[in-house]
């Protein structure tokens, strides 16, 4: 027990460390605006943490990232590198809205759950194209997830412009947002179960998103689907050997990580955007979820934290430039936290110092070599 | 040539209580070597004994813990490859270092390549010349232009050694060169060192293979557990002492094994042709049966087709055209799953690239192949406590070494992790068991271990297909035994009447009638 | 602003859509007029830049934390996000620049006839061209970027009947090299002179007229700055002359819900020729027909139906 | 289409395709070697802004090219620290890059400017023709008209990065690095300092990119003006099978499909914009399943190089 605790420290140092690291050079580039890091890290708290209300926005945050993070995350399982996210966000958004619309007649509890899968299924679909393509044709996903992505946006903003504006469905002036889903299509409020969560915009989705979470680490660890896609992941010829076919698991994981992709651009529009809306650029939902992913070490109860810490970040955000601190500063953090995420080895360094001044010679790979 | 060196240096190196500290080990425990001018002196010793520790550090590789290093008499200090290659001493490494997709030339100079302009113009056509005229010098034939990719492993091996005597070497140290080569090329292998020492060089080879210590060396330095055993001359001792210091126990070199009648017809493949990956046909219609209760060996020089036999017969690659059933039942171009799924074993040739997952627990490989099946999963769910209880019996019946069975396989030591195959291969007790290079790369102590394994599987009466490049082992093992060569099988042979002789001619591409006749030859002087 | 600072006057709070501040155009706008409120009216401001549609709702919830008293949303897109907001907060201020989508007795809409504008620099584009090839560069297809393009084309038609537009969009208010890229290509059909609605790319076309020595009008703001010499004029939209009323209604305590339409009658809109690139007669043309739209003589077409239906 | 017509879209692609050139050809350096660079983007903006801040400085934009060449190296030494000697993962690495260099340019352009979203208008450019003589050309006279230094820069650069990876000896060593790095230590060649060399070498390479399309093109800095132009290089870096002419081809295959596209719209071809916005990438995907099929990346690329020494 002790050396299981021992281990799960060992794991959740590196972030840790990597963290802190990052506060103290954002503290440096609050220092350099002129501001002090102090009052700003204050409104970064109060923004994000210090109250109910406060602390449902950031879960409001936490729950696309936390999905595309998942998304990512099932992705690098596989040996697969999704930047997808985007793309499978944006479509699975105004295919929501479509069918939202569509389907306006039915009664919440039958719609929600089709709008879900519907979400999962297009996104799956987008990432799924990447998978054939990289399975079939052995042609980098990176490419095609990168191409995928504008397509994605420019087949979105065309929607959102011609077949579900309001124009066309309700005989408005044209609009740069589509209709809004019905009622029976939107998640409840966290507030109206919890009345404490105040004016925050927090809605079921974030259980849906945990749920995801924890059924992704069951389904990655504990069945073999999950064995199959981390055996291809780590090594496709051996498992081919062993019977397993990474042309197929390659296509299940991209369809899996789409989908999660997916989810998370139907959730947001049924908790809280209700519509979408014609955009320059892409949402950034699956970039961030790179970063979630990696700083949950691909794992998906790893990317819990790792989506509250971003969550807690971004939410924050709006706090700090409240308080007049350049809303770069968050950034600026999550990216040094990313350098040190990467630049693992440094606490090694950092580690074998200490030991050796310490003055402590022992061997440092024991856990491995006790027999 | 320089001619003859002066006799009065006769120690070209020296090394003086080398300790070398790896985290939890000790690799190297105040080792003291020596090398004598044109000697080839063996380093012989079993798996992590040490060897290659040693000769990283004579290279610069690694640095020792403590310890002195004298290169002609002066104390010398290498701290890394360039410092090793300035003083004249060259490497060819246990696995190759060779650029796939470089060509011979390429790789033969890489690193001291000639160039014009200051160093601004790869000067291909001198180095073209230059690996000519160094191949020619020492005998040593290869394409220039050929992509190593594209060549056997036995010309990569000359490649390798071109290298080291592109850059200069004096001394060579060659780890484990015959692993990979056939017994001709074991031979041309040592008529070149015998050459190489000829023209001045002083040689130091790591070997697991005692016959070819005794035909190759001048002096033998066996090494156990990280310490110096003793340093003997090589026409002093014999093939059982030097088993026995190598391991510290007696070994049997040779397995026994039963006559028996084989069964049924378990494996029947028919002219069955398959394509590397080149697109070349590197199996031309082949044809042969495996019964139950036999050992069928296929040996044959590396590259002869072997890999995508095996490859066609699992499932790994497509078949062109032919036939392969199992039990009677078709196979032909069944998925990999399919065919595990109807009662075929293998231990893949190279464990790294096909036998495990070696960032997964070792665990987690013991199951691989049947990780779908009950009572590992059920419904797509895994039962972990099946699955870690299977692997503790394993470790257990099958000596696995390892700390516990949620350590990496990549943590385990070469020779263990072969054993995890073997025993995640039998515990599935396959109708037919396709062994490739069973014993590549392990101790004899290891050797032995699967060689006794393979036999009880025939002795169950079960089929076996083994694919080897070594031809003590074809022979010690086999039942029957079919040459291949150049994607043909030149004949099939009977274990008990096949000559050493006999099926190094078929692999060298004679047909039966001319390889019987060499084969006599062969025995009516063994007789003599 | 510093926390230490003695209490002033009450707090107003700008958010801004995802083009955020220093877009050039209506974001930078709309700050103006805050920054001219805090100097003259004495408020205290502050704003928060949406990075995603998403946070649009949030940041409502922000500043109505941080006690604002008065909130303007900038940009059509936050229509449903202010409607949420007025409902949640019926004792809020809200101001909601560019669009009437969002009705609730406290959002005070603030809109803008951009056609009106486009139609005079239209008309001054009609003008000066020596081709009779006029181009168009958008930046996504947005309805509101449509109503700076059918009043233009609609001002081009009036004044100059045989004269072509090209029209281009960007699907882009950043990228900078389409910009230039697009009005290069209209150039090299034959457009000696392009009025741009496309943000951030407006400055690679204002760049390739300067370079092709063609004309190009500004947008927003007066761009003339850019380049003296090759930005004929621009069509002029006072956000900051919005939100600066929206501003000192409350001040003022007279704030109430409601729209309002800003217009070439309140010069809320307007064309602009700071660099007097203008000749007299066209000034003078752009001035009758300034006069023809104050008056209500006709409607500026403002969406593809309008502009097809559009006729003299 | 007219013959000017043609050579105007010629032109269009070709300014187009330049900043991808330019910096696809910093990623055949960088994963050549086996460092995969996703951080080719942040690299990108960061020279991008600096170009800009160092012409405001000094009035003189080739010192601006300079700065962008310096800015470029630095941010990309970031990647290097941390994927050559932390043996960190370069995904990560290159992701931090992107979101670092973002961060900092709008973090700087307030500190330094005291506005956000762009930067005044530079007081010199290198927007137009150095090699007036190639205008007198018969024919492709027109082209040239349109050319900035920077595409002469990226062309001459594509050639010297196809000679200096094929025909000099340490070109032969990055190649050797990147698909076998432990082969080519053993024969004494510097591993780390190869790769170091190299992603440096992408950091000039994607730093000038950024300059081509600050100063090289619009004359200022704005945020969001890469536009993700970082991944379509590192995408014509794949397409190009991350060889240096190849990587033109496809950076121009790019620039062409987006001529084309504006091309389309100026003449009024009556399809929605979007879709002809979709062009470039489509074509690419189906490009690439249609003609090219597999890219063999270099072997060790995306792998840290450990030292077999603890
Ligand atoms: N880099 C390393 N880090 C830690 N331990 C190591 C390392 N390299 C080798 N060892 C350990 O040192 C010991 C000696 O290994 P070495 O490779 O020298 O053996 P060897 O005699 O060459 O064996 P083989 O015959 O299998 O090649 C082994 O126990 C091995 O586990
Ligand atoms: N970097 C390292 N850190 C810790 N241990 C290591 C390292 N490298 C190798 N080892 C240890 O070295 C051993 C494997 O070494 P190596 O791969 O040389 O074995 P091997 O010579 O193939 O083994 P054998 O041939 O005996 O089966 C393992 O016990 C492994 O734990
Ligand atoms: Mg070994
Ligand atoms: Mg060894």
């Amino acid at each position: 027990m002790k050396t299981r605790l021992l281990n799960v420290w060992s794991v959740l140092k590196l972030p840790l460390v990597a963290i802190l690291v990052g506060f103290v050079v954002g503290a440096f580039c609050i220092m350099l605006a002129g501001s002090n890091p102090l009052t700003a890290y204050a409104a970064l708290l109060k923004g994000s943490l210090a109250s109910l209300p406060s602390f449902g926005e950031t879960l409001y945050k936490v729950t696309p990232i936390l999905l595309t993070g998942l998304a990512a995350a099932i992705g690098f399982r596989c040996g697969l590198f999704n930047i997808g996210g985007e793309g499978q966000y944006v479509v699975a958004a105004i295919a929501t809205v479509g069918v939202a619309w569509s389907f306006q007649g039915l009664p919440h509890f039958i719609l929600v759950p089709i709008l879900l899968i519907t979400g999962a299924l297009v996104g799956g679909v987008w990432g799924g194209i990447a998978g054939i393509l990289k399975a079939k044709r052995g042609i980098n996903e990176v490419i095609t997830t990168i191409m995928l992505n504008w397509t994605a946006l420019y087949l979105s903003n065309y929607l959102v412009r011609t077949l579900l504006n309001p124009s066309r469905l309700l005989d408005k002036l044209p609009s740069g947002h589509t209709v809004a889903v019905p009622e029976a299509a939107r998640l409840m409020k966290l507030k109206v179960i919890i009345p404490a969560f105040g004016y925050s915009s927090a809605h079921t989705g974030i259980f849906i998103a945990i749920g995801v979470a924890v059924l992704m680490w069951f389904i990655l660890f504990k069945t073999t689907l999950g064995y199959e896609i981390r055996a291809v992941g780590f090594n496709p010829t051996a498992s081919e050997y062993g019977g397993i076919s990474s042309a197929k698991n390659t296509f299940l994981a991209m369809f899996i990580s789409g989908g999660l992709a997916g989810l998370a651009g139907a959730i947001q529009i049924m908790g809280l955007v209700y519509m979408v809306n014609q955009s320059p650029e892409l949402p950034g939902y699956g970039f961030t979820g790179l970063c979630v992913a990696l700083v949950g070490l691909s794992h998906p109860l790893g990317c819990i934290p790792a989506a509250l810490l971003f969550g807690i970040l971004d939410n924050g955000s709006r706090q700090m430039q409240l308080a007049g601190i350049p809303k770069e500063i968050n950034a600026i953090i999550s990216a040094v936290i990313l350098v040190f995420v990467a630049g693992a080895l440094l606490l090694k360094y950092i580690n074998v110092y200490f030991e050796k001044k310490r003055g402590a010679g022992k061997p440092r790979f024991k856990e491995v070599r006790e027999v | 040539m320089k001619g003859r060196w002066k006799k009065d240096l006769p120690k070209v190196l020296e090394m003086k209580n080398i300790t070398k500290v790896f985290p939890g080990v000790v690799a190297n425990d105040k080792v003291n070597f020596d090398l004598e001018k044109g000697e080839i002196h063996v380093l012989l010793g079993e798996n992590g004994a040490g060897k290659t520790t040693l000769m990283n550090i004579l290279y610069g590789l690694y640095q020792a813990t403590s310890g002195e290093i004298y290169f002609h008499g002066e104390k010398v200090d290498i701290k890394g490859p360039n410092d090793a290659i300035n003083l004249g001493i060259g490497m060819v490494h246990q696995h190759f270092m060779l650029v796939e997709n470089f060509t011979v030339t390429e790789n033969i100079v890489l690193g001291s390549e000639p160039s014009k302009a200051n160093g601004l113009y790869l000067d291909m056509e001198t180095a073209r010349n230059t690996v000519k005229e160094v191949s020619d010098n020492f005998g040593l034939k290869v394409d220039p232009n050929a992509l190593i990719q594209d060549i056997s492993v036995g010309l990569s091996q000359r490649v390798e050694i071109l290298k080291t005597l592109h850059k200069g070497a004096e001394v060579l140290i060659l780890d484990e060169p015959t692993a990979v080569l056939t017994p001709q090329e074991i031979d041309e292998l040592g008529v070149i060192l015998k050459n190489l020492t000829q023209e001045g060089k002083s040689i130091i080879l790591i070997t697991h293979k005692l016959k070819e210590v005794l035909s190759m060396s001048d002096r033998v330095t066996v090494i156990r557990r990280g310490k110096i055993v003793d340093t003997l001359k090589t026409k002093d001792t014999n093939i059982d002492q030097l088993a026995e210091m190598m391991v510290g126990r007696s070994v049997k070199l040779t397995s026994d094994k039963e006559d028996k009648t084989p069964g049924d017809v378990i494996l029947f493949i028919e002219n069955l042709v398959v394509k590397d990956t080149r697109k070349y046909d590197a199996v031309k219609s082949i044809s042969f049966d495996v019964k139950a209760g036999e050992i069928f060996a296929v040996a044959g020089v590396d590259g002869n087709g072997q890999k995508e036999l095996v490859e066609a017969l699992t499932g790994l690659t497509k078949t062109v055209s032919g036939k392969v059933s199992l039990c009677g039942k078709d196979i032909t171009g069944n998925k990999p799953k399919k065919v595990l799924e109807a009662g075929v074993g293998h231990i893949p040739e190279d464990r790294h690239k096909r036998g495990l997952i070696l960032q997964n627990t070792l665990a987690e490989n013991l199951i691989l192949g049947y990780h779908y099946c009950p009572p590992f999963a059920r419904k797509g769910v895994m039962n972990y406590a099946k699955i870690n209880e299977h692997a503790r019996t394993l470790i257990s019946e099958y000596d696995v070494r390892t700390p516990n069975e949620y350590v990496t396989a990549g943590s385990l030591s070469g020779g263990n992790q072969q054993k995890a195959i073997i025993a995640r291969e039998f515990y599935k007790d396959p109708v037919l068991l396709i062994a490739s290079q069973p014993t590549r790369g392990l101790d004899v102590g290891a050797i032995e271990f699967v060689h006794n394994r393979l036999i009880e599987q025939r002795d169950n009466n079960k089929a076996v297909l083994l694919v080897s490049l070594e031809l003590d082992e074809v022979m010690n093992l086999a039942d029957r035994i079919a040459v291949i060569y150049q994607g043909e099988i030149m004949g099939i042979v009977e274990g008990k009447d096949a000559t050493e002789r006999q099926l190094g001619l078929m692999m060298a591409g004679a047909s039966m009638e001319e390889a019987i006749e060499g084969g006599k030859a062969d025995n009516e002087n063994k007789i003599a | 602003g510093g926390g230490a600072e003695v209490e002033e006057g009450p707090l107003v709070v700008l958010i801004t859509d995802t083009g955020g501040l220093g877009d050039e155009s209506f974001n930078d706008s709309a700050w103006a007029g805050f920054q001219r409120a805090e100097t003259e009216l004495g408020v205290q401001i502050q704003v928060i830049e949406s990075a995603t549609s998403d946070d649009y709702l949030p940041n409502i919830s922000a500043a109505v934390e941080a006690g604002a008293a008065l909130i303007i949303c900038n940009g059509f897109l936050m229509a449903e996000a202010t409607q949420q907001g007025a409902e949640q907060y019926p004792d809020q201020a809200f101001a909601l620049v560019d669009s009437a989508d969002a009705q609730a007795p406290n959002i005070l809409n603030l809109t803008f006839n951009e056609q009106e504008g486009s139609f005079l620099v239209g008309v001054a584009a009609a003008a000066m061209t020596e081709s009779n090839v006029i181009g168009f560069v958008g930046g996504i297809q947005l309805p509101l970027i449509e109503k700076f393009q059918f009043g233009f084309q609609a001002g081009v038609k009036a004044a100059n009947p045989d004269a072509q537009v090209l029209i281009n969009y960007t699907q882009s208010f950043s990228d900078s090299a389409l910009g230039k890229e697009n009005a290069l290509a209209q150039n090299k059909l034959g457009a000696d002179v392009i009025y741009h609605a496309s943000g951030g790319c407006g400055i690679g076309v204002i760049q390739a007229a300067g370079e092709q020595d063609f004309w190009a009008i500004g947008v927003d703001q007066d761009q003339s700055a850019l380049d003296p010499d090759h930005v004929l004029c621009s069509m002029i939209k006072r956000v900051d002359v919005a939100t600066f009323n929206a501003i000192k209604m409350v001040v003022d305590g007279e704030f109430e819900g409601g729209g309002y339409v800003f217009s070439l009658a309140d010069e809320g809109i307007g064309a602009g020729d700071e660099a007097g690139n203008l000749p007299a007669d066209v000034l003078a043309s752009i001035e009758v027909w300034k006069e023809k739209i104050v008056n209500g003589e006709f409607e500026v077409p403002y969406d593809a139906n309008t502009f097809a239906n559009f006729s003299l | 289409m007219s013959g000017v017509t043609v050579i105007a879209v010629i032109a269009s692609a070709i300014r187009l395709a330049t900043p991808l050139l330019l910096s696809a050809l910093g990623g055949v350096f960088s994963e050549r070697s086996g460092v995969v660079n996703i951080g080719l983007e942040g690299i990108m903006i960061f020279g991008a802004f600096f170009s800009v801040l160092f012409t405001h400085i000094t009035g003189n934009a080739w010192i601006g090219v300079v700065a962008a060449i310096i800015f470029g190296i630095v941010m990309a030494a970031l990647l290097a620290v941390v994927s050559i000697n932390l043996k960190g993962n370069q995904i990560i690495a290159g992701t931090a890059v992107n979101l670092l260099a973002a961060a900092l340019t709008a973090f700087f352009l307030e500190l330094i400017w005291h506005r956000s979203g762009s930067t005044p208008i530079c007081p010199d450019m290198l927007t137009s023709n150095p090699i007036r003589v190639l205008e007198k050309l018969p024919v492709i006279g027109d082209l040239f008209k349109q050319f900035t230094p920077f595409i002469y820069i990226a062309i001459v650069l594509t050639f010297v990065t196809y000679y200096i990876l094929w025909k000099t000896p340490w070109g032969l060593h990055v190649r050797a690095v990147g698909e076998h790095p432990k082969a080519a230590d053993t024969v004494g060649i510097g591993v780390y300092k190869t790769r170091w060399i190299c992603v440096l070498l992408s950091g000039v390479l994607a730093g000038l990119s950024g300059a081509c399309l600050s100063i090289g093109t619009v004359g200022l800095f704005r945020e969001g003006m890469v536009a993700g132009k970082g991944f379509i290089a590192l995408a014509a870096m794949v397409f190009g099978k991350w060889h240096p002419i190849g990587a033109m081809g496809a950076s121009f295959f790019f620039g062409i499909c987006l001529a084309i596209q504006i091309q389309a719209q100026s003449f009024g071809l009556d399809v929605p914009g979007e879709f002809l916005a979709m062009v470039p990438y489509v074509a690419t995907i189906i490009v690439l399943i249609g003609v090219v099929g597999k890219a063999v990346a270099p072997k060790a690329d995306g792998q840290p190089y450990e030292k077999d020494e603890a």
